[in-house]
Order: structure tokens, then C-alpha cells, then sequence
């Protein structure tokens, strides 16, 4: 066992890092949230470039194969700069088509791999009747019971509490399969997004607890800085531990979707795994949104400071592919 | 020891609901932290006016009904139950009208009070400043003594209703001795002034969804005449928390609030709006934050009506105030955490989103409930002063 | 309207105050616990001499009528010095008694008033199969069903994890009343029972402050007293601000279970108003007692300081006569 | 990156099943905290180092099997999981063991190891005093220079273990010279002691359910040879400290421990034990508190292999053992809270009553977790260490 990122997932990480934080993310969800999708599009070309979507996409379809592990490594990255778009929608749409393989996989698989084809997926009853950023995507797939469409077309947005997520609902569209292999394919796609979401919220998380400490260290009030105080360490303590005990749950949730599935060997199956990392990740990442926006003050609670980006992000991701209610039900599942 | 009210009391309750029912608009009005909706509040507030249940604890030769402080906690039940507007003139009514009844002279109370009542002067507060939040002592915008009055020059920041108010009020160090003796709190006067004179600048701010909720203020040599002084100059500390305590403790959220608050939050776990999913009994997570909120704004109800019959009995309430501020923000979040929970994926929907739930504005309600634990002194000031004050606890570096 | 407790029964809290505090509950406790209930015997007389039994027997049964705003007023101070016994119990009794009237109620009442008759109540199904301090009660009323019984002894003692609480399961016995009335009688009884628990958790939770307050005002660590670090005085803060939310809802409860019900009038009859000053006064007390243990350090976590006899009240009231699961329930039904 | 097992590591952990399985008692034994029950621990302990079970980290030639911190957990686990008897040994296996391999002399690990790992020799702690809990640098209790060795005087206290051990160890300040420069760190020394010796009164301290699970230690001009001393006089503090961060952080409270617990815990939940009454599977409450419960056991799990798997690869943990030591304490003890819970009434029972749950000692598994947040210290020393070390956060006056 060596329970550890190696180094080239750890090289990974840091180019994103840096390909990120030199691409001025903010300006592009600002610019997503108002419409304007062309500077997200330019980025998740850039993502394209690097590698994310092949991750999700197997090799004979011009992808590097399902790696879990680098796919989370890479939506904490996307999560820890804010990264607008269906990102999540993409990779799980990406699983679902492997999965399901024949001609629509070969058609669609390629696109996405190579940042051509953003899509958006929609899991109806149970799920959420939105997909995300549907009016933004290229094809927008939908999973009704044991059936598979390509949405025609996508409702009015309906705005989100963080406007970098465009809701809409999906508008009829032709049946590309049907059958039981839908709803596995369908149920394997969601472990897929829960676990990216997981991943995601935990580089929010950790962007806002990096953000808040900054502050705090600087910010003087009383004459001493307000991360002196006993309460507001505290509770960044209390921040910081639930992300480092989020993190090795969201490590293991990519090894049991890794294809030969060692997870299991301990009694957590892919479903738990999943559940489990997603519901820790998230809501340490809402609890870090919260803090972030009390030790900021007033400051925190404009929409004019990046922070707001994020924030509502955290709150979003929360129910995005699994409520919490939801996911811990699915950990005590048989 | 009762909690039963007068058969005044009764009728009182029983004109204002039936008043409520009669005029509440049937369709929400929009966000009045957006321009349209502004002028819609302000227009509701001209409404109230008119049959005089704008500022009903105020004399009834200014507008108001001579109404008790459970005359008040009646009213503002019955408004948040009938789903009425929020107060666009609240920073008038609870903190500036309270400070002018004790320090006012007559002439400002004439010529300020009844066109506040009436919407026709809507108020912003501008007591913050970016180097003072809760630290509010160290103000910096001065006020310089001129002929017939001063000049105000400075920034202040997080002045809610800004955007679109008429006027504001806050504290100026007209006199820079306290200030460099250690003493903060010296020297500072309590001023009024509008928000269109030369001078001044508002830059409207965004608050966490977007809307304009407060702004900043630059003021650059600003003149304001000495009869918009309030109390004496160099005095504005003393009097700005003279009212602080008292009354204004229990009126800055009232628990009219948080009971219709809970009562919609019920009716939205028992799917009686027709929007959400029906609830599973069973589903006792959900099931105990609800009761939960049930139980919280009830006790808010029941602290305030011994407070308030504490101050009828001659009593008065001082730091204990911090204990309402940490108590309401803190269930205010918890409900409408508990209601965005119960909305399943309609829960991340804006109230202006098709989909929203009918009944709520529970997007709105939940944005503005995050500001609780800031605004007013932050929450953890609030819990210094009761380990200090109430519970005794030696003094310390935080 | 008048939310407040009049001088005179302010004046009663304080001499009741006074009263124990003089009399050594401390060590009635102690004894009580290791099974000697005579210095609890002694206390219970005093009690009784002050009119704390009177207050829940009809007057023309020698008590002084069902006054709950005295009952639990006086509940708070026994909460305040842990007095031990089945004091909830025998208030219970006799409200149950009392609604029922006839020969029973003339039989026992009298005796519950003046303090020669100790009672335990076991309501079961749904409720506790225990009685407490069946032992050391001079009587132990059973309700089952629609059937109230006198139990003709109690089973083996079962330690209780506050071993001032003596249960035991109550054992056979003879019928003294049939019919529905018993079952209407046996709901009033656990209202009242209800709110004594509630009242005396806050006399719990006010003394289990008080004392931690003293404590950190005196104890040093780090050359400062450690109530002057922010962490300390938070934690003592919300469990302040928990109790004196938690008073109102104790004495709306008991006006709504005064004869009149004046407390029905804003919705919250009292079934409803019972439960939720149950939930909210002994959750105040619960969270009171862990402050307690946490600040106190080792010394807390030791049996030899008084503090543990409060501590160990705390858990135990917060699930006898109604769980907080049940309360919650029940300030929800229509 | 893996958490895959070597067919070594699995062998290791089927023959230390198979040998659980043959050997833990049927029925719970006695609280260790009572003497029946602390003597009955001790035998478990012969038996388990019988069979080279009680120590298996240590090397081959001193009872154990050289296992790697891996097998180490993964005996833990099996060791939780059969239910096997709590460990009265583990203050000198966990404490004072990892002191001896790193600064003990060849002398003194010959002499005090073996009998340690067979359960002849119990040790107890002996770290505070009655002044001095989190603040331990301030010691008081002396060790004067004699010939030969060193005379010890003062008081300890909260000294696990001590009711009914045979020996002690702790720190004694040789030197004041250190504690007058206001370097109270300095001038400490590390020494072992005899309980039975001329002048150690040892008075057992109830714990909160009245066992004595500690003492207080009065010594009066204590004799100790100068092979008792670890590490150089004077040192003691750097001594003590050298082996806390790393391993020891780790080693605490063992995953296994959790992992173990949140499976009876979800076996309660499931009623199969048949003393609950059937769970309701739709009570959401109690179903979220169990699944945070086996989410948090394995998040703990998981951080643990992650730390191994650093130290195995040359890494080392220092002031992230803080983040350690709050989480599993506040785990454990809302993982008991709502075992309490699902028991309704008889979660108020003593495991002593006859009525009490058949498995899970849950009275005493709560009651044992309430020590968590205060020992080892407090869990607000351990945020401020998190805050100062971990996020670089300004240090201040608490």
C-alpha cells in the first residue's frame, strides 16, 4: 500500500495549478454567469490540451482510459480556481457512453476527449430535472428510466443562486438506447460526477480556507490582526481538519471506480466510497464557505470580491449529483 | 406571570390583520435592493402611511398610533404572517427615529420625522468605514467645524440602502484629541446628510447574489449645516449608544420574523406549497430542523415579550441585547438552510428563477440571513460582551 | 401581559435557594446514590414543608391546586442543587392522580402534599419500562395501557449512569382504576412530569455555568486565568445564550398547562409548548454539562468534585419523560 | 497511489484473526479501571504475549514481529473488530516504549521491555500536576542530585493507570535555573519509577462513573538510581518531546479502534443486536448520525494509511498530529452519543446493569470518550497549534 499521490499525479496537479492561475479564471465566470461563454470555452480548451477530458474517455476513443485518480486530482484544481462550465456534466457523460460503448460512444467519445464537445447530462427521477449549463453545452444528453436522449433543445435558464451555473430544462430530443444497460451505464455515470464533485468542492474548500487565512493575517481591527484571535483560529482549525480528513475519502473514492476496484477489499464498495467522499468533501467545503464569508465580513459577503465565486459555488456543489441525505443513506446501504 | 393580552390589544391585533389583508399585494414585490423594487417599497411604505401603520409606536401627531412595545410586537407579527413587504425604511425607523426622540431638537423632529414616516425620505446608515467594522471607535471621516455648520470628508462603507436612500447618518471625528490620546471613542459627532449634495459619491455595492444592498460613500468637502448635528459635537459616541441597548435591542429583528418565518417553513415541510415534493413524515432529519426552527422562533417570541415586559415594568436591557443578536442570526441561517434542504434540487434556484418555489423568496431569505452574523457587531463580538458583561469573565486580548 | 415571575415567586426560587443550599444536597446525593436515602428523606420533608409537593395536589386534597409556574420554579431550584429522588415522579403521580379523582386520589393525594408519600410513576409503552427510585418510593403507580396499577414491589435496582437515579423495573400489583380516563389522565401526568424535567435541567445547566464560570475566572494555565481566552468565553456565552432561551419556553409551558390553558391562545397548546421547552431546556443543560467537563479538564472528569453529580443529571434528564426525537415529534403534531 | 495489501500483509492479518478468534474472551471482562478487572487485563496480556500478539511493532528478540506501522494497523483492526479486551498496558507500549528505542540505554530496554511486553510490569503515567495541565512545561515536582542518584519530591496527578500499576514515568525538574529564566522547558528530567517505593502514596481518583482510572501521586524524597534516568539529565523535556510527534501521533488511538466501533454501531442501528428495539429505517436522524459515524471511522482510517504511507516513504508528521487528535476525539464521542441514542431508555443504563445492551459497552465507551478533548492535550491547545503551525496563522495571547 503507498496511500499517497505519486509524484507525476502530484506534477499533474501543480501544471494545472499553474496553466489556472495564470488564465484569469475569475474573468471567465464572471463572463459565464453573464452569458458571455467565450473566455470558459478558451479555458476548457486549455483543459482539452492538458489532458482533463481523456481522462474520463478510454483509449480506443482517443482517451487516456478512465483514471479516477487524476480525474480527481484535476477537478480539485478546476474546484480550487472556480473553473465555469459542465465539467462535471462532461466526464460523467463521458463514463456513461464508455460504458455503454457501440456507435454513440465512437461518435460523441472523441469530441469530448478533445475538448471539442462540452456536454451536459441530465439524470431524471431520481436526480435533479436540470442540466447544467445545457443552453452553454454542445450536446446534452438525458437519462429517463432506462432510456437515453440527445435533448433537442433546453428550456429558459433558470438562474442559480451562483450564477456561474446556467440551469435549464431539457427540451425532447431523439432516443439514442434503451435498456437496462442505460441504467447502469446512467448509475456508474453518477459515481463518476459524484466523485468529480467531491473533488471539486474539496480545491473550493481549500481555495476559501487559503483565501480567509490570507485575510485574516492581514486584516487589523482592535489593533492586531484578526487571525490573532482565539476564535477565529478556531474555527479555521476546525476548517482545515474537515478538508484533510475529506481528502484520503475522496482518494479511495477514486480508487474503487478504478477499473479492478481494490476499494472494495475493505467493505467499501464504489457506491459507499463515492457517497461517502462526496457528502465529507462538500460539506467541508460549505463549512469553509461559511467561515470565509463571517471572518471576512461585510467584504465577504459582496459579490465584487472573488471570494463570492467560490462561495457560492460551495453551496451549490452541496446537492449537485447527491444530496447529502441522499449520499449518507447510500453509505449504509447493503 | 400571564402572556394574555388586553381586549385593547385583541382589537388592535384585529385591525391591523384585517388592514393587512386588505392592502398586502397579492404578488411579491421585487427585491427592494434592486431600483424598481426600491421604488415599490417606497410606495408600500406611502401606503402604510396613509392609515398610519407605518411607524405605529411613534406619537400620533407624527403618524404613528402611540402603540406599547407589545402593541409593536403585535404588529409585526401580524405584517410578517400576512406576507407583507420588507421595511425599506427600517434604518430610519429603528435607528436613527430612536436616537432623534432623545437627542433631537424639536425643530429636527418636525422636520425629519413625518417625511420618514411617510417613505417620502428614505434613510441610509453609514457608520462603517474600511478601516472600521466592528472596531468602530477608530473612525477616520472627519467633520471640520466651518461657519453655520461642518464639512464632512472621508469614505464610509456597508451603508445599507445607499444605493438608492435619500439621506444618511452616522459618526464624523470632528476633533482629533481623543483620537491621538488613546481615547477613540472622544471626539466624534453625530451628523445628517443627504445623499445627493455636492460632494458626496455613492458607489453602489453588490452584495453575495449581485444586488446592490449597501454602497460606499466618498465625501469631499461635503457642507452640512449645524441643525443636522445631532446632540452636541464631539459627542456622537455617547449619543449613538444611548439607544443602542435599550429598545433598539429588541427591535432590530423583530420576532414577528422568525414565527411566520417558521410557520412557512412548516407549511413547506408539510407540502402544503404546492411546489415542493411531499415530505416523508418519517424523514425525521428534515422533521427535527424544522421543529427545531418552530422551537427557536417561539423562544424568540417568549424573550422578547419578557423583555418587553420588563422595560413596561420600568427595567431596561443592556449587553443582554447580544444575546438576541446571536440567537436570531444564528436561527435565521438554520431555517433557511432547513428550507433550502427541503427543496431538494429546487433549493439552488434564485427567486427569480421560473421554477422557484411560489411561496418564500427563500433564495432571498437565505442571502440575507448570512449578513446576520456580521452586521450590528459581529457575532463574535456579540459572545465577547456576554463572557465579559453578563457572564463576568476577566477582560483579554481576543 | 406580564412574561415574568412575580416577587412573590421570586421570593419563593430564592428561599428554596437558601434553603438548599444550606441543607448539604451534595452529600444527600452521595448517599442517596450509594442506596442511604435518609438524608434525601430529610430533604424531602423540608421540601415538603416548603409547599413544593402541595403545589401539584388539588386543594381540597390539603394541596395548594395545580400551579405549574410554582412548580417549575421550584423544579429549577432542585435542578440547581441536584436534589435527588423522584421528585418529577411524584409530581406526576399526583397530577395523574388528581385528574382522576375518587377514592384513589383521596387516599394518596394528602400524603404526596404533606411528604410522608415518596411516589414513582412508570408510564409504559410508549414511555420507560423503569421506575425511578421504585426502591425508595413509598409508592409506585404503573400505567399500562388504559390500567393503573399500584406495583407490589420493583425488581432488582439497574445502575443507572447517574447512579443518584435508582431504576428497576416495577412488579406486579393491584388494579386501581380501568378506562379511558386513565389514559387521558396518564398524557396529563407526562405533561407535567415533561415540564418539572425541563425546569429542573435548567437549574442543572445554571448551576453546571455557574460553577464553570467561577472555575475558569480562578484557574490558571499559560500565567493567565483561562477564561480570559476567546475559545472559553465563546463556549460559555452560547451555553448561556441556550439557557435563557430556553427559561420563556419552561414558563410558557407552564402556563399553558395551567387550568385555562391561556397559552393555547398563540397555537402552541400545551402538548406542543411541554415538548418544546423539554428539547430546548435540556439540550441547554446537556451542552452545559459537556462545557462543564471540557473546561474543568481532568478535574471535571472526576467523581470526587460535585460538578459530576450535575453533569451526570444533565444526560440523564435529557431522554427520562420524552426524547428529544419525541419532543420534536410532538411540537410538529396537529 | 494504491490501498492494496501484500499477500504478507494479508497472511499477517488472517493468522492474527485466527488467533483472535480462538483466544479473545467470550465475555466482556471487568472494567479495567477496577481491580478485578485490571488484574483479568493483565492475564489477557500474558496471553496475548504468549504468542507474540501484545507488542507485534517491537523486535522479534523482545516478543514482537517486527511489523511495519501497516501490520501494525492491520492488527489493530483485527484486534477492534473481535472485540478483544481494552489494553492496560498501553501507557508504557505507547508512551514510554518509543522513548526507550530512542534514547534509552541497552541497559535499560534489556531490563524494562520484556517485562512491559508480558504484562508483569504495568506502567502509569505520570506527565501532570496539579498546577500544570496543558501548560506541562510548568512543572514543579523536583528530582534532587544524591549520590547514586536522585531523590524525587512533589505531587502528580491524572496519572492513568496508576490505581493499580507497578511502576511510573514523568518529567522532574533537576535544575530551577531554567524555570527562574522564564525557560521553564529547560532544566527537566525524564525518570522511572517504582509505585511501592519508600515514599510514594498513590490516591486513586474516580473517574466521572466513579472508577479509578487515575491517581494522584505524592512523593516524598523518593530514591531512583541513576539507570532510571532517560536520556541526559536536564533534558527531559526534549526527551519526551522527540518521540510525541511522529509515530506516537499516529498511535494514539488506532483506526481500528473506530472502525470497530461504527460497525457495532451499524449493527445496532440494524437492530441485530437484540437488545435494541427495531430501528425505524426511515428515522433519518438517527440514520445520518450513524453513517457520519462509519464515514468519519473511515476517514480516519484512510488519513492514517495516508500518514503510514508517508512515514514509510521517509516522511515524517509533526504538528499535523494535532489534526489527529481532535478528530477522533470528537468522533468518538458523538460516535457514543448516538449509540446512546438508539438504545432510547436504556441508553441511560450503566453496563453493569442487567439490562444493559449484550455488546458494545456503551456507558463506558461514553464515558471513555469524554476524556478525548481533555488529555493528551486539550483539543483547544490542539487548535491552536493547527492554527499557528498548520496555516501560519499570527500567534497570540489565547
Amino acid at each position: 500500500m503507498r496511500f499517497l499521490l505519486d509524484d507525476e499525479q502530484r506534477e499533474f496537479a501543480r501544471s494545472l495549478d499553474k496553466m489556472l492561475g495564470g488564465a484569469e479564471p475569475t474573468a471567465a465566470i464572471r463572463a459565464w454567469a453573464a452569458g458571455d461563454t467565450g473566455p470558459g470555452r478558451a479555458l476548457w480548451a486549455r483543459l482539452a490540451e492538458a489532458g482533463v477530458f481523456a481522462l474520463a474517455v478510454p483509449e480506443e476513443h482517443e482517451g487516456l482510459g478512465l483514471l479516477p485518480v487524476e480525474l480527481a486530482v484535476s477537478f480539485g484544481e478546476l474546484g480550487r480556481h472556480a473553473v465555469p462550465g459542465p465539467l462535471v456534466e462532461t466526464v460523467a457523460a463521458a463514463a456513461l457512453l464508455a460504458r455503454l460503448g457501440g456507435p454513440v460512444a465512437a461518435a460523441r467519445l472523441p469530441g469530448i476527449a478533445s475538448g471539442r464537445t462540452a456536454a451536459s447530462l441530465c439524470l431524471l427521477s431520481p436526480g435533479s430535472p436540470y442540466a447544467l449549463d445545457g443552453d452553454a453545452a454542445d450536446a446534452v444528453f438525458v437519462v429517463d428510466g432506462d432510456t437515453l436522449r440527445l435533448a433537442e433543445s433546453t428550456g429558459p435558464v433558470q438562474p442559480s443562486s451562483d450564477p456561474a451555473r446556467r440551469l435549464s430544462r431539457p427540451v425532447g430530443g431523439t432516443v439514442l438506447r434503451q435498456g437496462p444497460e442505460v441504467v447502469a451505464a446512467a448509475a456508474h455515470a453518477a459515481e463518476v460526477a459524484a466523485l468529480a464533485v467531491a473533488a471539486q468542492a474539496l480545491g473550493v474548500g481549500r481555495a476559501l480556507l487559503a483565501q480567509t487565512v490570507e485575510y485574516v493575517g492581514g486584516r487589523k481591527q482592535f489593533g492586531v490582526a484578526i487571525g490573532s484571535f482565539q476564535a477565529v483560529k478556531h474555527r479555521l482549525a476546525d476548517t482545515l481538519i474537515a478538508l484533510e480528513f475529506a481528502e484520503p475519502l475522496v482518494h479511495a473514492a477514486a480508487l474503487a471506480l478504478a477499473p479492478g476496484d481494490p476499494g472494495s477489499r475493505s467493505g467499501f464498495g464504489s457506491g459507499r466510497a463515492v457517497a461517502a467522499a462526496k457528502v465529507a468533501a462538500c460539506e467541508a467545503a460549505y463549512a469553509a464557505a461559511r467561515s470565509a464569508l463571517q471572518l471576512h465580513g461585510a467584504l465577504g459577503y459582496t459579490e465584487e470580491l472573488d471570494l463570492s465565486l467560490w462561495i457560492r459555488k460551495a453551496r451549490a456543489l452541496r446537492t449537485a449529483w447527491g444530496t447529502p441525505a441522499e449520499c449518507r443513506a447510500r453509505v449504509l446501504a447493503r | 406571570m400571564d402572556l394574555d393580552f388586553t381586549a385593547a390589544e385583541d382589537a388592535f391585533r384585529a385591525e391591523a390583520r384585517a388592514w393587512l389583508a386588505a392592502h398586502v399585494p397579492a404578488a411579491p414585490l421585487p427585491s427592494l435592493e434592486t431600483a424598481d423594487g426600491f421604488a415599490a417599497h417606497r410606495e408600500w411604505e406611502r401606503t402604510l402611511h396613509a392609515d398610519r401603520w407605518s411607524v405605529v409606536s411613534w406619537p400620533e401627531e407624527i403618524g404613528g398610533r402611540d402603540a406599547s412595545i407589545l402593541q409593536w410586537l403585535i404588529f409585526e407579527e401580524e405584517y410578517y404572517a400576512a406576507g407583507a413587504p420588507g421595511r425599506v425604511s427600517q434604518n430610519g425607523i429603528n435607528l436613527l427615529a430612536p436616537t432623534l426622540f432623545e437627542h433631537g431638537t424639536d425643530e429636527q423632529r418636525a422636520r425629519v420625522l413625518p417625511s420618514m414616516a411617510s417613505g417620502e425620505v428614505i434613510w441610509a446608515q453609514a457608520w462603517s468605514e474600511p478601516e472600521s467594522g466592528s472596531d468602530l471607535a477608530s473612525l477616520r471621516s472627519t467633520a471640520e467645524r466651518v461657519d453655520g455648520g461642518w464639512r464632512l470628508s472621508g469614505q464610509k462603507t456597508w451603508s445599507s440602502r445607499a444605493a438608492f436612500a435619500d439621506r444618511a447618518f452616522g459618526l464624523f471625528r470632528s476633533d482629533r484629541d481623543g483620537l491621538e490620546a488613546g481615547k477613540p471613542h472622544r471626539g466624534l459627532t453625530y451628523l445628517m446628510f443627504p445623499l445627493d449634495a455636492d460632494g458626496v459619491t455613492v458607489r453602489p455595492i453588490g452584495r453575495i447574489d449581485g444586488k446592490p444592498a449597501f454602497a460606499e460613500l466618498f465625501l469631499d468637502d461635503v457642507f452640512v449645516p449645524d441643525e443636522d448635528v445631532i446632540g452636541a459635537p464631539g459627542q456622537g459616541w455617547q449619543v449613538a449608544m444611548s439607544t443602542a441597548g435599550n429598545e433598539r435591542g429588541l427591535t432590530l429583528r423583530s420576532p414577528g420574523r422568525f414565527t411566520a418565518a417558521a410557520d412557512r417553513l412548516t407549511a413547506l415541510w408539510r407540502s402544503e406549497d404546492s411546489h415542493a415534493d411531499p415530505a416523508d413524515p418519517a424523514d425525521t432529519a428534515l422533521r427535527d430542523r424544522v421543529a427545531d426552527a418552530v422551537i427557536g422562533a417561539r423562544a424568540y417570541q417568549l424573550f422578547t415579550y419578557a423583555n418587553a415586559s420588563r422595560i413596561a415594568a420600568g427595567g431596561s436591557i443592556g449587553a443582554e441585547s447580544s444575546l438576541n443578536k446571536v440567537f436570531w442570526s444564528d436561527l435565521d441561517i438554520a431555517l433557511h438552510e432547513t428550507a433550502l434542504d427541503l427543496l431538494g434540487p429546487y433549493g439552488e434556484l434564485a427567486d427569480e428563477a421560473e421554477d422557484a418555489p411560489a411561496h418564500g423568496s427563500w433564495a432571498e431569505g437565505y442571502t440575507f440571513s448570512l449578513a446576520g452574523p456580521i452586521y450590528a457587531g459581529t457575532n463574535e463580538i456579540q459572545r465577547d460582551i456576554i463572557a465579559e458583561r453578563l457572564l463576568g469573565l476577566p477582560k483579554g486580548r481576543r
